[in-house]
């Protein structure tokens, strides 16, 4: 029955690897663009337009980055969303469920010695590794639009030193834990902040996200519109930065709290 | 046996990555049916995801173009590769990095429930039936 | 003269309203309050329908034109002679209905009397609704609203037997809704219209005639089913179950009536009588209608139960009703639709008669009533009235009807169906004269003796007045347009006024 | 922010976002403040669809949003035509009810404050999905919007009953392959076009329709969009996750999460894609012969159920198959009876799911079996459950009869009487499993339930619960009654301007 079951599944998956496969191997030749060609629809329409004037019109040096927060700067915000979400949905499933216990969970705080990370080396090693850490996610933030980087890297990075600092310690040192919902709600604060600084503009008579009506300017002249696009850029990466830092500590704390080292 | 590898890259090079891509993804969705073990198929969910990204990336690739970061006010369409599936992509990335998450919290409490993840395991004690 | 005016939408209205009325405070208020807005709503339905007749036998036509209902059709109401003759009856007839059917649930100590009276008032809303649409998608509206409003009715009881005869009757009826309901959109695709025109609008060659036939059928057989013209008669007999006064309604106001009323609205003013008699399917029509009338004489002399034999009847005499539109003379269609009015009120006086004797005494079956005139005199005398007049006979509404019919088939030169027409007549007497025999018998059976009777029987001499009065006037009603088809309402004038509109005025439609 | 009404269409999208971000926060310091923010902001998502409704009929043309302020193929665009003007006033509709609905359940499960901001927080991401859907005029964006929806209905039908995760996984892993193939299908159509605007591809693609690219697209989108709205052959997910999803978002998720990715396929093959091609056809004939299938699937498999919900889900696939079979016959009246049916039965697959919800709420009734008699304490509960079945059938004078009015006109329009025939098929076998239901709940015997909720109030159930089966109800009743207004006022146009150009 079992096996009966299987079969018919790998049946059904061959059928797909050959469908697949064969229109792949038949057809791919003719009617794709060749990998390379710079005049393919796909490589001169829109995509040049990028390329010659995101300097000008966002000034900021990584396309993708003035692709990403200006240009569609809509599409990041619900990838924001996402994100948050995710770990939304993750709590939602997990947080406050109970664990079906399998074998007797050790009680770690009285086994002083045993914790499974960590020990001194670690201890003081990660002392180290963290601020490094952060500030080069601080970096990676702020380098964004120029280099490469930005804010969901920066967030990660910034959730990695928490990460480092929550497990590495053993447990008698353990220090101040972020609480989930704590996370959560900061998660929600930085999506909330990019919604905000997209909402902004309306204020001055411009569309959502529209930072070149961001209501900071003094003067409109054409330099100060450019440098509201950077102001614009920027401060949605703080949004995403928080965002995702938020996330990535929540499904953390929430996968923590289940998970003993020593299974 | 050179010359046969010149002629794969030549190949590779000028169509042949979509078609490893598109066979990335059926294999991917084949191992998504075929596989009864949850975590295995949420492992090839993921690597469909992965080749579709591929597959946008492929074509955004320019002979000659460097990294669309702008250098020095050099703003010819030529230089740099096409930033726009970068970006759509990134975005797919993190989506994708959603969905996976997602899965993975669902299968951490399918694990609660049922105390396993196999398939037959789960369908076969009345799951599927009401 | 075509003017626009509520009052069709307002009787059709005031009935629905007086079922959300009933519905949403039935259970709320006294039964007293509740009966009375049903008797309020019937009382004002039936003045707005009486209104509209001086204008129609003037010609004039009244239009309510309400709103556009689906893309390019409207909700239509408009008043005609045809739907005059039948809103008349329906609306007549709610007044009466709705005492006798107090006085019957209760007498008989009815449950969900809420709803009965909220489904009761949806049904002759609908049944209103069909006589005086405009259109085919106003009708069909009406037309499912009616097979809807009466299922809690037929499954009142809500026992087993009411679930098996209620899943019988929505299968016939909503297959058959079905179908009419692809008919009706290939109609207006075809023809890009949807209103009743006298005399038709679908020209005769306009399809091929094999299709044409398909399309005719799929048209009538909502009214076939309704009608329970014979293969497609199942649902009715089962729908027995139901409550007297429901049967009542069932089969002499508003659910066959809107039946056979569907089928002269297809066949007189969509197709028309040249192109149903083109498409041969007004032949088959009349083949059908006469072996229905002849097989449903025959099964109902077998039946005992009398609600049963009564079924059976209806059947037959619809039947007629369906054999007078497809003659497709003047005469026939008048006859026909008079015989919409006379049926009604002979077979109503009939149900009511048997709904009294089974609440007074609690019999059913026919065998056991010998002698019931000394127990009931009134119910009897009436009872053998109304039988009088299904059959047929001189001086009683059905033979002014019956009478036009055979005229029409005459003029058609079918003698085949004159012959069957006679049949039909004396079997009906044959299947209700023993009855008659029976109730005036001599000797007493036991059951009627018993003074007070099972549940909710009543001492004294005859069925409560609620009841009886309501069958008393009917009866006198059935005798008065016996002998003067023009009384009151001018209700003949209007049969032959609608005929003549269909067939062109010239009195006789001749086969080309 | 001087000018209000230029925002319309985004402000739509914001306000529900905005509460979904703020609910976590709120909640922290007062849980029923959180979830008044989200109703409120749902509410007033429903006036601005209602205005922008208003400003779409009264302009007589369409409004186009630049977020960004980017013109259309640099940037986003947000296009508000009479079509998915009324869409998105439906999901706005449904979404406010829906989370009205939900607060009685909070009471009821006596869940803890993360929880209950968490659900509210889902169910407004599922609601600007949903709108963002109908409302964005770009390829990829949609695709965004695509994932929000699902991972905020991954979430709530995770949270619902004890099968719940199991039927999460399992549309999770379906509507992944959907929004891959979805993605793939873009793709083909970015490396032919080289853009990702809706309007814009249309017009880069004249000349390229039979071009093995737009080919390859179609199918991906064809499969794409199926898995999404549940199509025949890719329903597999569709009934698990509408039985066992959260009682109180059902309504939301079979209503309307299956209609939407419907409407955007509509967007694809008519807006974008040429309809009139020879491919096209073919396509079309394949989704015509899909949704032929899936009705009568659909169909048949619903008598075989005793669940409630199970019953309601495999109608649903019936039902997708009628907005296909819309698709399929392509004229006028084919596709304003698919629009029409998106939104009739929305309300009606959404007003049963309300039903179901009210039963398990007071009684705990899941099983079909148990019904008798429920109607004396839950009357309101069963006229919906009557008026939504009986429209589902496809009587009149209901919405559901109105938009199978148009199916079966424009399939007769076009010479297809074999559609024909499946519609009244499909109907009749309807009223057999609805009338089954019917019967058993007026004329079955009381037996035994789970609970019974101890009667405080004077009506049947919060009034919370009693709002949004009214709105069903109205709604159901006003569509039907009223259905040539909507097709003739707002999308008669749209559809010759748009759609069939």
């Amino acid at each position: 029955m079992k096996e009966n079951k299987s079969r018919k599944k790998l049946a059904a998956g061959l059928i797909i690897v050959i469908i697949a496969v064969g229109t792949a191997a038949v057809k791919i030749g003719a009617f794709l663009p060749t990998i390379g060609d710079a005049d393919t629809p796909a490589n001169s329409y829109v995509a040049n337009y990028y390329i010659t004037n995101a300097v000008k019109e966002t000034h900021s040096y990584n396309i993708v980055t003035a692709v990403l927060a200006d240009y569609r700067g809509f599409d990041t915000l619900f990838e924001t969303c996402v994100l948050f979400l995710s770990a939304l949905v993750t709590m939602m499933v997990l947080f406050g469920k109970e664990k079906v216990p399998k074998m007797p969970v050790k009680n770690l705080a009285e086994d002083k010695y045993s914790a499974a990370f960590g020990g001194d080396i670690m201890d003081a090693s990660f002392r180290i590794v963290v601020p490094i850490i952060l500030i080069y996610g601080i970096y990676v933030l702020f380098h964004g639009e120029i280099s490469l980087g930005g804010g969901f890297q920066a967030g990660a990075l910034i959730a990695c030193a928490y990460l480092l600092d929550r497990i590495i310690p053993s447990i008698r040192m353990g220090r101040g834990k972020i609480k989930e919902e704590t996370a959560l709600i900061i998660a929600s604060m930085g999506a909330f902040f990019y919604v905000i600084t997209g909402i902004l503009p309306m204020f001055n008579g411009g569309n959502f996200l529209e930072f070149a009506k961001l209501p900071f300017g003094s003067s409109l002249a054409a330099e100060s519109i450019v440098k509201l696009h950077t102001a614009g850029i920027l401060m949605i990466e703080v949004g995403v930065t928080v965002c995702v830092m938020g996330v990535i500590i929540a499904i953390l704390e929430v996968v923590l709290e289940r998970t003993d080292f020593d299974e | 046996m050179s010359e046969l590898i010149e002629k794969l890259e030549f190949f590779l090079a000028d169509r042949g990555i979509y078609m490893l891509t598109l066979i990335l993804f059926a294999v991917a969705v084949y191992g998504m049916i075929a596989c009864g073990n949850y975590m295995k198929k949420l492992m090839c969910m993921n690597m469909m995801q992965v080749s579709i990204i591929f597959f946008f990336l492929t074509f955004g690739q320019k002979n000659g173009g460097t990294l669309p970061v702008a250098i020095d006010e050099v703003l010819s369409a030529e230089a740099y590769i096409n930033p726009l599936p970068h970006a759509l992509m990134l975005t797919a990335i993190v989506v994708s990095l959603g969905t996976t998450g997602v899965g993975l919290a669902l299968l951490m409490r399918i694990k609660d429930i049922y105390g396993t993840i196999e398939e037959d395991r789960i369908t076969g004690d009345g799951g599927k039936k009401q | 003269m075509i003017t626009e005016s509520l009052r069709p939408a307002l009787a059709v209205g005031t009935a629905l309203l007086a079922a959300l009325l009933i519905l949403l405070f039935g259970n709320r208020i006294k039964p007293n309050l509740r009966e009375a807005i049903t008797l309020t709503a019937a009382a004002i339905m039936a003045g707005l329908i009486f209104s509209m007749v001086p204008e129609v036998l003037k010609g004039n036509v009244l239009i309510s034109n309400l709103w556009t209902i689906a893309d390019g059709l409207s909700l239509k109401l408009k008043t005609d002679g045809a739907g005059m003759v039948f809103a008349c009856v329906a609306g007549g007839l709610w007044i009466l209905t709705s005492i006798y059917s107090i006085g019957y649930v209760r007498g008989h100590h009815e449950k969900n009397q809420t709803g009965y009276f909220a489904a009761f008032a949806v049904c002759l809303a609908s049944a209103i609704g069909i006589a005086l649409s405009a259109n085919l998608i106003t009708f069909f509206i009406f037309y499912e609203m009616l097979t809807l409003a009466t299922y809690p009715l037929v499954v009142h009881y809500r026992d087993e037997k009411a679930k098996f005869s209620g899943r019988k009757y929505l299968a016939y009826t909503l297959v058959s809704g079905q179908l009419f309901f692809v008919a009706i959109v290939f109609v207006y695709v075809k023809y890009g219209t949807c209103e009743f025109t006298p005399g038709g609008f679908i020209e005769p060659g306009s399809m091929g005639s094999g299709i044409m036939c398909i399309l005719f059928f799929m048209m009538t057989i909502g009214g076939l089913v309704k009608a329970g013209v014979m293969p497609l008669h199942g649902w009715l007999p089962s729908a027995m179950v139901a409550p007297t006064p429901v049967s009542a309604l069932l089969h002499a106001v508003a659910v066959v009536k809107a039946g056979v009323f569907c089928l002269l609205r297809v066949v007189c003013y969509v197709f028309g009588p040249e192109s149903a008699y083109w498409c041969s399917g007004s032949t088959i029509l009349c083949w059908l209608a006469a072996i229905t009338v002849l097989l449903s004489s025959l099964v109902a002399m077998r039946q005992d139960n009398l609600k049963a034999r009564l079924a059976f009847s209806t059947i037959g005499q619809l039947s007629y009703i369906v054999l007078g539109i497809s003659l497709l003379s003047a005469y026939s269609i008048a006859g026909a639709l008079f015989h919409i009015v006379a049926h009604a009120f002979l077979k109503i006086t009939l149900f009511m008669c048997a709904g009294a004797i089974f609440v007074t005494t609690g019999l059913s079956e026919i065998s056991a009533m010998r002698g019931l005139s000394k127990r009931m005199p009134v119910t009897c005398a009436c009872f053998t009235a109304a039988s009088l007049g299904i059959a047929g006979l001189p001086l009683m509404a059905g033979f002014v009807s019956k009478f036009n019919i055979l005229e029409g088939a005459l003029i058609m030169g079918k003698p085949f169906f004159m012959v069957v027409l006679v049949a039909a007549a004396l079997l009906a007497l044959t299947y209700l004269i023993p009855v008659v025999q029976i109730f005036f018998g001599r000797e007493n059976s036991a059951a009627t003796l018993n003074e007070s009777h099972g549940h909710g029987g009543r001492a004294g001499i005859d069925a409560a007045p609620a009841m009886l009065i309501p069958l008393v006037i009917t009866a006198v009603i059935a005798i008065i347009l016996g002998c003067i088809p023009n009384a009151g309402l001018h209700l003949y004038d209007m049969a032959i006024m609608a005929a003549e509109e269909i067939t062109g005025g010239g009195g006789v439609y001749l086969a080309k | 922010m001087n000018q209000i009404a230029d925002h319309l269409p985004v402000l739509v999208i914001l306000l529900p976002l905005c509460g979904t971000l703020l609910c976590p926060i709120i909640s922290h310091f007062n849980i029923n403040a959180g979830k008044r923010t989200v109703i409120t902001a749902l509410f007033l998502s429903i006036v601005c669809a209602v205005l922008q409704l208003i400003q779409v009929i009264t302009t007589g043309e369409a409004i186009h949003y630049w977020l960004g302020g980017w013109a259309p193929p640099i940037g986003i665009e947000f296009v508000i035509d009479g079509l998915n003007g009324v869409v998105i006033l439906l999901v706005a509709i449904i979404s406010f009810t829906t989370a009205l609905y939900s607060s009685p359940f909070e009471k009821l499960e006596r869940i803890d404050r993360i929880h209950s901001a968490g659900y509210y927080s889902m169910l407004a991401f599922l609601s600007v999905g949903l709108l963002g859907l109908s409302s964005t005029g770009d390829a990829f964006n949609l695709y965004v919007f695509m994932e929000i929806t699902a991972i905020s209905g991954y979430g709530l039908i995770a949270v619902g009953e004890d099968k719940g995760p199991i039927a999460s996984f399992r549309y999770l892993m379906t509507g992944t392959i959907g929004a891959c193939m979805y993605l793939l299908g873009i793709g083909f159509l970015y490396a032919a076009t080289g853009t990702l605007n809706m309007a814009d591809l249309a017009d880069r693609l004249t000349g390229l329709m039979d071009s093995p690219l737009i080919v390859m697209s179609a199918a991906c989108l064809i499969v794409g969009f199926g898995i999404k709205m549940a199509l025949f052959p890719l329903h597999g997910w569709q009934p698990a996750a509408h039985s066992y999803a959260h009682p109180a978002a059902d309504p939301m998720i079979a209503g309307i999460m299956i209609k939407i990715p419907a409407y955007a396929m509509l967007r694809f093959f008519f807006c974008i894609f040429d309809e009139q091609s020879h491919v096209m056809q073919l396509f079309f004939n394949a989704i015509g012969v899909m949704a032929v299938i899936g009705i009568l699937f659909g169909s048949l498999k619903a008598l075989r159920y005793d669940t409630y919900n199970k019953i309601l889900a495999y109608s649903s696939i019936g039902q997708v198959g009628y907005i296909a079979m819309g698709f399929a016959i392509g004229n006028f009246y084919g596709i304003i009876g698919a629009i029409l049916h998106i939104v009739s039965h929305a309300f009606m697959k959404a007003g049963l799911f309300y039903t179901s919800g009210a039963l398990k709420y007071k009684y705990g009734i899941h099983d079909i079996n148990e019904l008798g008699q429920v109607y004396r304490k839950m009357p309101v509960t069963s006229l919906t459950m009557v008026i939504c079945a009986l429209s589902m059938i496809g009587l009149p004078p209901f919405a559901g009869f109105f938009s199978k009015w148009y199916l079966a006109l424009g399939a007769i329009e076009k010479g297809n009487y074999f559609y024909v025939a499946v519609l009244i098929l499909s109907s009749l076998l309807g009223a057999i499993y609805f009338f089954r239901i019917m019967e058993k709940l007026f004329m079955g015997e009381k037996t035994a339930r789970e609970k019974e909720l101890p009667e405080k109030s004077r009506f049947e159930l919060p009034w919370q619960m009693l709002l949004p089966l009214l709105t069903v109800v109205a709604a159901v009743i006003l569509l039907g009654l009223f259905n040539a207004y909507i097709v003739n006022g707002v999308l008669k146009t749209t559809i010759w301007e748009v759609v069939l150009t």
